[in-house]
C-alpha cells in the first residue's frame, strides 16, 4: 500500500486550513509522487464544514477517489458523519475531544489532542486556532512517511516572505510531527519518494485560462465576479499587471470591472467589433444572462472569447460545486437559429493551450466563442507539465486596412468571397472613407445594409451556418486513447478525463473490457467524433450533468442510424468525477 | 468666411462637403423629431470638421436608435441590442481610445430597459456623446409610456400616466457626468451649439434633446408634443460655441456670459437667461431641475459641465495606440515570461 | 375560377391600407367564402413598403398562397418588383401614373386613375391620399364581383362610430367600384356567394391569447412592449378594463408595463410564487433576457404563463417577419440542466383554449410554461369557429391553506406526497405559523432548507425531472389528421397547420401520396408522438427554422432506432409558411 | 410595561416572544455587520407586534441577501437571483397587497448588477421595506469593489477605487422613494427607530446601512470599516419613534424637533443635529447629499420622508382582497361576456 493513499481533511472553510492542504499536497509532489487535491468548501465565507481530499498514487491517477483511506477529523459538526461514511480499515485521526473511537469498530483511530499540541508554540489563542490544522500536518506526514524535509519547503513556499507566520507553521507542523510519533502505528497506508513528478507545475485550470490569455495577447478584459470563475480573471490581471506593461509603466491592455454580465459581454462585443481580442469569463447565471448579446454576437459576426467555468445549476444551484451542465444552452444560446462555438479543455494544460487558440478561433471566424471549464478543472490544484509556448503566431482573421481597401476600392462585409462563408471586415477608425459599414442585429444584406427580403435573410442565414459547419475541423480535434479497435467506445470531455482514462484501466482489470477513448475538444464536433461513433458498437458518453447534454448534441449530429450506439452515463452530484462510479456505470450496462 | 461667388459646394476646414456627411435616407415618419436631431448631428460635424473615419456611431434599439443610419456614412457604426448602448460602446472605446463615439438613443432605450447600463456609464464618464432622443413614448413600439413620461401625460388612446419621469439629466449629474444638456429638436441654434460642445468634449457629454414623436406623441394631452413644448421649453442661457480654430477673442460681458473652455481650446459661451443658473455645480443644477419637477416648464441649455475632470479611458492608464491593434509583440509576452511563470510554478 | 384567388395590395405602410385591405377581407367572408389575410409589413412606423395578401378559397385554404393572381400596385416603389414576381396569366390593377402595362406581355393589367377617382370626393389632399385606398377596394369588388352591399356593411364595421370617416371611405368605395365598371373585363378571377363562413368569428391569435388569459382568470400581467406580442398585452388590457371591473369599478387585475423583460419575468414569478396567475408576453429577444429568471423558476418551481409570439432571430433579426425559431432555446432555456414546458397552439381556437390550459398546467406543474405561437399566428386575421367557454373549472394546483395546515400539522415543500413528483405550496400571507418556506434558487432539501449534499441534489433534480416528465400526457395531446395508416408522416405544429394540411392534399391529389399528419402541440411531447413515428416509414417534420428545432426535440426523445426515419423540412424566410413549398420539398424528397 | 417578577419569557402585543421572530442560525462571519442588522429587523418586528405570517421577505444574492434565513423563520420568504429583488417583490405585492414586504439587499446587489431595477421600483413607490446592507464591496465573492465604494477606498490587495460611488440614497430620494435613511449597523438605537418607522411606512422605504465586511473591507484605507465609520458617521438627527399603539402625547420641543405623522398614526421625532437639513424637501435632501459627497464624512439620519404620497398598488385601483385567491367566479368572466365577444368578432 505504498503510493496509494487517499486522505481527506475535514475542517470549517475560513480556518486556514487551505494552507495546511496545500503543504500537504506540495510536500507529496515534491516527493515525486503523483499527486491530487479536490477541495470541497460551501457557498459562504467562514464556518461551515470543508473537505480537502488528495489523493496519492503511484499509478498517476488524479481522479477523485470516493474511497477515504485516511480522514482528518478536525470538524465536530461532521466528524460522525466523515466516520460514518468511511470503507472498513480506514485510519482515521482526530481531535481528540471529539471521542471518536467508538464510532466504529473496523478502522484505525489516531486521537491526538491538537489543543496540547499547540499549546507551547503561542500564547495567542486566535493563532493556537488556526495552527492546529498545521499540526495535522505533522501527523499526517510522521504516520503516511512524509518526508518533514519537504513539509518544511513546503511551508516556506506556501508562507513566502512572512516569516513570523512561517516560522510559526513550521513549529506547529513539527509539534504534529513529535506528538504523532508517540502513536502505535496500526495503518497500512504509507507513501516513499518517486520520480514523477520531475519537472511538472503544480496549477489550477483558473490561472491556466488566464495565463493563456495572457499568452494570446488579449487586450481588454470585461467582468463581473462569480464564483467559481473570479479567481480567473483576478490571474490574470495580477500576471496583466506584471508581464503586459511598458517600461513607461502604460498598460497594453484594460481590465473593467463591469456592472453585471450583461455589460460585460456588450464590452466584450463593443471591443472585439473595434478590433480587440476581448474577452470575459463567468459562470452558468451569467451564461444565461449573456443570451441575448451572445445572438447579436453569432448573426452580427463579432469575435470574442467568454469562459464560462461551469458549477451546478439550474439557477443560483450550488456555487461551490462542480458541473457540465451548460454544455448544451450554450451550444445554442439566444433565441431563433444560433450555434455558438464551444472549446472544451479536459486538462490545466489544455486551459493554457486552447485558451490561446480560442482567441484565434474568435478572430478567425468572426463569432463568439465560449470555452467551458468547471469548477473542479478551474479551482483545483493540478499536476501538468510546464505550459508550453505558442509556436504560432496570433491569427488575427480577416481584416483589411486602409491599404488593401485603398486596392480593392471597397468591401462588402458580409460577402463570402472565399468560399469559407466568412466576409472581410474592417476596423472603426480605419482611416478610408470606403472603411465603414454598419453593424446591426437586425436583417442585413452583404453590404451590411438593412434589410427585410426574404432572399437576402436566408442567404445570410444559410452562410452563416455554413461558416460554423466549417470550423469543425479548425477546432481542438479529438484525443483518441486506445488503440481505436475495441467494439466499446467511451466518449467525454473536461474535467471527466483523469476519471475516464482510470475508469478504462478499471473495466480492463476488471473485467477484461477493452475500451477505446474519444476525448471531444469542441463542438461542432470534427468528423472524427462521427467516425469513432461508427467504428463502435456501443459508446458510453460520459458526462457530469443530468440530461445528457454533449450525448444530445452529438445525436443530432450523427448519422441518425448511429443514434443507438450511444449511451448516456450522465450524472451530476456536485463532486469530481471519480472512476468507480463511471466503471460501475459501464459495467452494469455491459452486463445487462 | 465670406462667400464666394462660385457654385462651387462650400467646404469645410478638412476639405469636405456636408454632402460628405450625409447618410442613408431616413425611413423615419415625416416630422418626426429624431430628423431634425440627425441633420443638426450632420451639420455640427460638417461645421466642426470632424473626421468621419475617427466617429464610431452607436445606438440601441427604436426609432430614434435607427437614426445614426441616416447621419455620417463614412463613419462605423454599432447598432447594439435594446438598452445596451452604453456596454457597447464601453468596449469599443476600451479596444480604441482614439474613437470619436456618438451614441444616439431613446428615452425608452436609455430610462426604461437601459437605465442601469446608462448609470454606470454615466459613472465611469466614459467619452462619448451621449444623445437620448426624448420622445416620452415607445414610438418604435407603437407608443406605449416610456420612463421620461410626465406625470398626467396622456396618450393618443386615452392612457394617463401616473408615475414620476425620470430627469435623465438630472440623473447623469448626479452621477458624475461632466457635460450635461437639455434642448429641444426644435431649438436649431441651441441643439447645435451643444451638440458641438459635447463633440469636443472629453468624457460623457449627455444631451437629453425632446424630440417629438409626430406618430404616437403629438396630440393635445401630450407634454411632448411640439405644440406643448414651444410654449414650454425655457431656456436658461443664449448659447453659442467658438471652436478652437477660430478666433477665440470676439468679446462677451462676464457679468452676464459663463465662458466655458473646453478642453481642446473651445470656448462654450452662456449668456444667462436665469441669473442664478450656475453650471459648475453638481449639487445646484440637482437642486434646480427637482425643484422644477412637476412643473410645466422644460428648463433648456447646459446644465452641467465640467470640462476638465479626467475620464474613464484616460484613468486606466494604457498605451496611447489603441489596444485593438497592438502588434503581437507588445501583447504576447516573451518567451522568458512563461519561464518565469513555469517556474513560479514548479 | 370562382371563389379561388389570391389578391394582393402592394402600398406603404402608416398609408391607412389597412382599413382598406380589412374591408376587403371583410366582405369575403361576409359572402360565405372562406378567406384569410397576411399582412407583411416592415419594422419601421411610415412610409416603407407593405404587402397584404388576401385568400379566398371556396376550399377552405387559409394558408399564404405565393402565386398571386391580382396584384393591386399602389407602391411606386416595389411596383416594377412586384409585377415581375407574377405567375404569368395574373391581374394588375395599378394606379395608371405607375404605367405598368409595358413591363410584361402575359398580363392582364387594369390601370386606374386613382387621383382622379377620389378628386371629387374632397378637397383635402392629405384625406385624398388615404381615400385612394378606399377606391382600389371598390375597383377590386366591381372586378372581382364581390358585393357591393357587403363592401359597406364592412366599410361600417371599421370605421364604426366614426361617421365622416365611414362616410368618406363609403364614397371613395363606391367611386372605385364606378371607375371599374368602364374596364373591359379581360381577367377569369371572380368571387360569388358561399355558405361557408357562418356563425365563424375573424380574430388574430393574440387576441385570442388575450381572450384565453381573460378567461382563464389571469390576475398579473406585467409586460414590456416588444413586435409582434406588444397586440397580444394591449388587446388583453382592453378586454380586463371592460370585464374585469367589480361594480365598484375596482380591479380584479392589475397590468403593469415593467422596465425590461428581465423585470417582466421577475414580476411573473413574483406573482406566481404569491399565488396569482401571472403571465408576460413577450418575443425572441425577451426570452433569451428572461433566461436567469426562466431556470430560478424551474428549479424553485413557481407557476407563470410566458407567451412567446416569435419572429425572425436570431438577435432583433426581422422583427416584423414569422417563424418558429425559438423551440429549443426555450425548451432548454437557462443553463443548467433545465426544461421548460411549451404549448404550441396551431389555430387562433388553440389560442384561447390552450392559453387557458396553459395556466392550469403552471398551476399544476408549479412551473413557468412557455405558449409559443408566431407573427403569423398572433397578428394576422384568421377565421374560426366561435370561441367556447371553458367547462372545466380552473384547476388551481397543490395549495395548502391554513386549515389543511393546521391538520397536517405543517408540510415539507418539495416533498413528493403523492409520487408525481409534485409537492405542496403554501403562500405567502397564509395566516398559519408553519405555513412559511423558504424559496431560492440555491439548493434545497424538501423542506426548503438551505443544503449542499450531493444525495439531497441529485434526489431533488431527479425529482424535478419525473415531475416534467409526468406532464407529458397532461399537456394537450397531439392532433391526427388522416387514417393512421399511411406510410409517410407528417409532423408539424403552430402556424405551419393550414400550409401543411394543404400540403396534404397536393400530394395526394398530384402524387397520389397518401400522408398522416401530426399536429404536436406540447414539449415534453406525449407519447403518442413516438407512437406516430413508430407506425410511419418516414416522418417529415416540417417547421420554420432553420436548424430543424422542434425535429431536434423529437429526436432527442425517440427510441434512437427510430432516428433515421425523420426528415427535416426546415426553412425560414419570414413569410408565413405556403403549401407548395412543403409539398415541393417533400416530393423531391420522396423521387430521390 | 413595567418588568414582571416572573421568568417567564416577556411577550409582545400580540402575545409573541422574541423567539418567535428568530431565524435560522447564521452561516455569515463573526462580527459581520449583516448580523447586527438581522438582530435589529427581528427586534423591531417583535417590537411593532408584526405578524411574521403577514410578511415576506425579499432578496437577492449575496452575503447580506443570505440574511433573511436568519430572522423572521415564520415569514415566507423568496431569495431571487442576482440584482433582481426588486422585481419578484413587486410581482408577489401585485399579487396580494397585504404582505407586508421587507426586503434586504446589498451594495453590489443594489447598486451594481441591480441599478435597473432599484431605480423603477423607487419610481414605482413599491410600498416595501428596502434595506441595502452596504459594505461597499462583494463580500460573497470576495471583496471587489461594488459600485458604493468611496473613491480613494483601498483594498486589501492594494487596489484604490477611482471611481465615484453611487449614493443610493441620493438616487431615491430623487427618483421617487419616499423615505429614505441612511444608518449604520454599530448604531443600535437609530436603526432600530428607523427600521420601525420603515415598517409602518407605506410607500417604497428605503434604508442603506452601512454594514462593515469584517472580512473583506475592515481594513485601514478602507472607508467602510468599523474604526472609518465610528469616526466618520455623523446623524443628522436624534432619532425616536413612538408607535401607533403608544401614548403619542409625550412632549417635544418643535423647534428642535420634527415630529414625523407616519401613515398609519405612528410618530417619528427627529431632533435636529444639523438645523438646517429639512427631511420633507426632496431637492434639498439630495443637494445636500451630493455636496458631502467626496467627504469622509458619512450623514446619517432620516434623509427624507413623505408618508403620505401614494403607493403604487393603492394607484393601481384593485380590489381590497389579494389578486391571488380571488375565486373563480371573481375571475373569469361569465359565459354571456364570452357571446359578446364572440358576437363581436363576427
Ligand atoms: C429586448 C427588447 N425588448 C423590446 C424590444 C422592442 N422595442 C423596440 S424599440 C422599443 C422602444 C423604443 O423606445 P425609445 O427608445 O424611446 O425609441 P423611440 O422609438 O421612441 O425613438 C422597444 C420596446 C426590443 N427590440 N428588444
Ligand atoms: C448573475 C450573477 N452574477 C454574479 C453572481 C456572483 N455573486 C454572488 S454575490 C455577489 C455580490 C454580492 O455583493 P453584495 O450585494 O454587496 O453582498 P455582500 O456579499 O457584500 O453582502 C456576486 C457578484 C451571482 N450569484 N449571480
Ligand atoms: S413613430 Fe414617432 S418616433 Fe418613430 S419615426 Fe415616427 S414620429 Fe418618429
Ligand atoms: S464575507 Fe464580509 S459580508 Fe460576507 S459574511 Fe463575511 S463579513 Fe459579512
Ligand atoms: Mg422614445
Ligand atoms: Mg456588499
Amino acid at each position: 500500500m505504498t503510493n496509494d493513499v487517499t486522505l481527506q481533511v475535514a475542517t470549517a472553510n475560513g480556518s486556514g486550513s487551505q494552507s495546511s492542504n496545500t503543504v500537504l499536497l506540495r510536500s507529496l509532489f515534491q516527493m515525486g509522487i503523483p499527486v491530487s487535491g479536490k477541495n470541497l468548501f460551501p457557498s459562504n465565507i467562514a464556518g461551515l464544514p470543508t473537505w480537502y481530499t488528495i489523493r496519492a498514487s503511484r499509478d498517476g491517477y488524479v481522479a477523485r477517489k470516493k474511497e477515504v483511506d485516511v480522514l482528518v477529523a478536525m470538524n465536530p459538526e461532521t466528524a460522525r458523519d466523515d466516520v460514518a461514511a468511511l470503507p472498513p480499515g480506514a485510519t482515521v485521526i482526530y481531535d481528540a475531544p471529539l471521542a471518536l473511537e467508538g464510532s466504529r469498530a473496523d478502522l484505525v483511530y489516531y486521537p491526538v489532542a491538537f489543543d496540547a499540541v499547540v499549546e507551547p508554540i503561542t500564547g495567542e489563542a486566535k493563532l493556537r486556532k488556526l495552527l492546529r490544522n498545521m499540526a495535522y500536518v505533522g501527523v499526517v506526514a510522521r504516520l503516511l512517511d512524509i518526508e518533514m524535509a519537504e513539509v518544511e519547503t513546503a511551508i516556506g513556499r506556501v508562507f513566502g516572505q512572512k516569516a513570523r507566520a512561517r516560522d510559526l507553521n513550521l513549529a506547529a507542523a513539527r509539534a504534529g510531527f513529535e506528538a504523532a510519533g508517540r502513536l502505535p502505528r496500526r495503518h497500512p497506508h504509507r507513501v516513499a519518494r518517486m520520480d514523477a513528478t520531475r519537472g511538472k507545475i503544480v496549477v489550477d485550470g483558473n490561472a491556466a485560462c488566464a495565463l493563456g490569455a495572457l499568452f494570446a495577447g488579449v487586450t481588454v478584459v470585461a467582468w463581473y465576479p462569480i464564483t467559481p470563475s473570479t479567481s480567473l480573471v483576478e490571474t490574470l490581471s495580477a500576471y496583466l499587471r506584471r508581464y503586459r506593461h511598458e517600461p513607461d509603466g502604460k498598460a497594453t491592455y484594460a481590465v473593467v470591472q463591469a456592472e453585471d454580465e450583461l455589460a460585460a459581454m456588450g464590452m466584450v462585443l463593443g471591443a472585439g467589433w473595434a478590433g480587440a481580442r476581448a474577452m470575459t469569463a463567468t459562470s452558468g447565471p451569467g451564461i444565461s444572462l449573456m443570451s441575448e448579446f451572445a445572438g447579436l454576437g453569432y448573426y452580427a459576426e463579432i469575435p470574442g472569447v467568454v469562459f464560462d467555468v461551469q458549477r451546478v445549476g439550474p439557477s443560483t444551484g450550488l456555487p461551490t460545486r462542480t458541473a457540465q451542465g451548460d454544455v448544451i444552452s450554450t451550444a445554442l444560446l439566444s433565441h431563433g437559429d444560433t450555434q455558438q462555438i464551444l472549446i472544451l479543455p479536459g486538462s490545466v494544460e489544455e486551459c493554457f493551450s486552447l485558451s490561446i487558440e480560442a482567441f484565434d478561433v474568435a478572430e478567425r471566424f468572426q463569432t463568439p466563442v465560449f470555452v467551458l471549464t468547471d469548477l473542479d478543472l478551474g479551482m483545483n490544484n493540478w499536476m501538468a507539465e510546464p505550459f508550453a509556448y505558442p509556436e504560432r503566431p496570433m491569427d488575427r482573421g480577416k481584416v483589411l486596412g486602409k491599404d488593401e481597401l485603398e486596392k480593392l476600392g471597397g468591401f462588402a462585409r458580409y460577402r463570402d468571397v472565399d468560399g469559407d462563408g466568412i466576409g472581410w471586415r474592417t476596423l472603426p477608425g480605419t482611416d478610408h472613407p470606403r472603411a465603414a459599414y454598419f453593424t446591426r442585429g437586425t436583417g442585413h444584406d452583404e453590404t451590411a445594409a438593412y434589410s427585410e427580403r426574404s432572399d437576402v435573410f436566408t442567404a445570410n442565414m444559410d452562410r452563416l451556418a455554413r461558416k460554423i459547419d466549417g470550423a469543425r475541423e479548425a477546432l481542438p480535434a479529438p484525443v483518441l486513447r486506445g488503440g481505436g479497435d475495441a467494439r466499446v467506445g467511451i466518449l467525454a470531455y473536461g474535467s471527466s478525463d483523469p476519471a475516464v482514462r482510470e475508469c478504462q484501466d478499471q473495466l480492463r482489470a476488471e473485467a477484461g473490457l477493452a475500451t477505446d477513448y474519444l476525448r471531444v475538444r469542441a463542438w461542432p464536433f470534427s468528423r472524427k467524433v462521427r467516425d469513432f461513433v461508427a467504428a463502435h458498437d456501443r459508446v458510453y458518453v460520459v458526462e457530469q450533468n443530468r440530461d445528457g447534454q454533449l450525448g444530445a448534441l452529438l445525436r443530432l449530429d450523427l448519422p441518425p442510424e448511429h443514434g443507438p450506439r450511444l449511451r448516456a452515463v450522465a450524472h451530476v452530484t456536485g463532486l469530481p468525477l471519480d472512476a468507480r462510479s463511471v466503471t460501475d456505470a459501464i459495467l452494469a450496462r455491459e452486463r445487462s | 468666411m465670406p462667400p464666394t461667388a462660385t457654385t462651387a459646394p462650400r467646404q469645410n476646414r478638412i476639405g469636405l462637403t456636408v454632402v460628405d456627411y450625409r447618410g442613408g435616407k431616413t425611413t423615419l415618419c415625416a416630422g418626426c423629431g429624431h430628423n431634425a436631431i440627425s441633420e443638426r448631428i450632420l451639420e455640427a460635424c460638417y461645421d466642426l470638421g470632424v473626421a468621419s473615419e475617427r466617429v464610431a456611431k452607436f445606438s440601441g434599439i427604436g426609432c430614434s436608435s435607427k437614426s445614426p443610419a441616416y447621419f455620417l456614412s463614412r463613419s462605423h457604426a454599432f447598432n447594439a441590442v435594446h438598452g445596451r448602448m452604453p456596454s457597447v460602446a464601453t468596449g469599443a472605446l476600451l479596444a480604441n481610445r482614439h474613437l470619436l463615439a456618438l451614441g444616439v438613443s431613446g428615452d425608452g432605450d436609455t430610462a426604461s430597459i437601459g437605465i442601469g447600463q446608462f448609470v454606470h456609464l454615466v459613472r465611469r464618464n466614459l467619452p462619448m456623446v451621449y444623445v437620448v432622443e426624448n420622445n416620452g413614448v415607445y414610438g418604435l413600439t407603437k407608443g406605449q409610456f416610456s420612463a421620461t413620461a410626465d406625470m398626467g401625460s396622456v396618450l393618443k388612446g386615452g392612457a394617463v400616466n401616473d408615475l414620476p419621469p425620470i430627469d435623465t439629466c438630472a440623473l447623469a449629474i448626479q452621477l458624475g457626468a461632466t457635460f450635461v444638456g437639455r434642448s429641444f429638436s426644435g431649438d436649431k441654434k441651441q441643439l447645435s451649439a451643444m451638440l458641438k460642445a459635447a463633440l469636443v468634449h472629453r468624457g460623457t457629454a449627455f444631451l437629453d434633446v425632446l424630440s417629438p414623436c409626430v406618430t404616437f406623441n403629438d396630440h393635445e394631452g401630450s407634454t411632448k408634443s411640439y405644440a406643448f413644448l414651444k410654449e414650454q421649453v425655457e431656456p436658461l442661457q443664449e448659447i453659442s460655441f467658438v471652436p478652437a480654430f477660430e478666433d477665440i477673442a470676439v468679446d462677451y460681458d462676464p457679468g452676464t456670459t459663463v465662458a466655458v473652455r473646453m478642453h481642446d481650446g473651445s470656448q462654450l459661451r452662456l449668456r444667462k437667461l436665469e441669473a442664478e443658473y450656475d453650471p459648475s455645480s453638481r449639487s445646484r443644477a440637482v437642486a434646480r431641475l427637482l425643484e422644477s419637477a412637476g412643473e410645466e416648464t422644460v428648463l433648456t441649455g447646459v446644465l452641467f459641465a465640467d470640462p476638465d475632470a479626467p475620464d474613464f479611458l484616460t484613468r486606466l492608464g494604457t498605451v496611447e495606440a489603441a489596444l485593438a491593434t497592438l502588434p503581437e509583440r507588445a501583447v504576447r509576452p516573451p518567451r522568458a515570461a512563461l519561464d518565469e511563470v513555469n517556474a513560479s510554478l514548479r
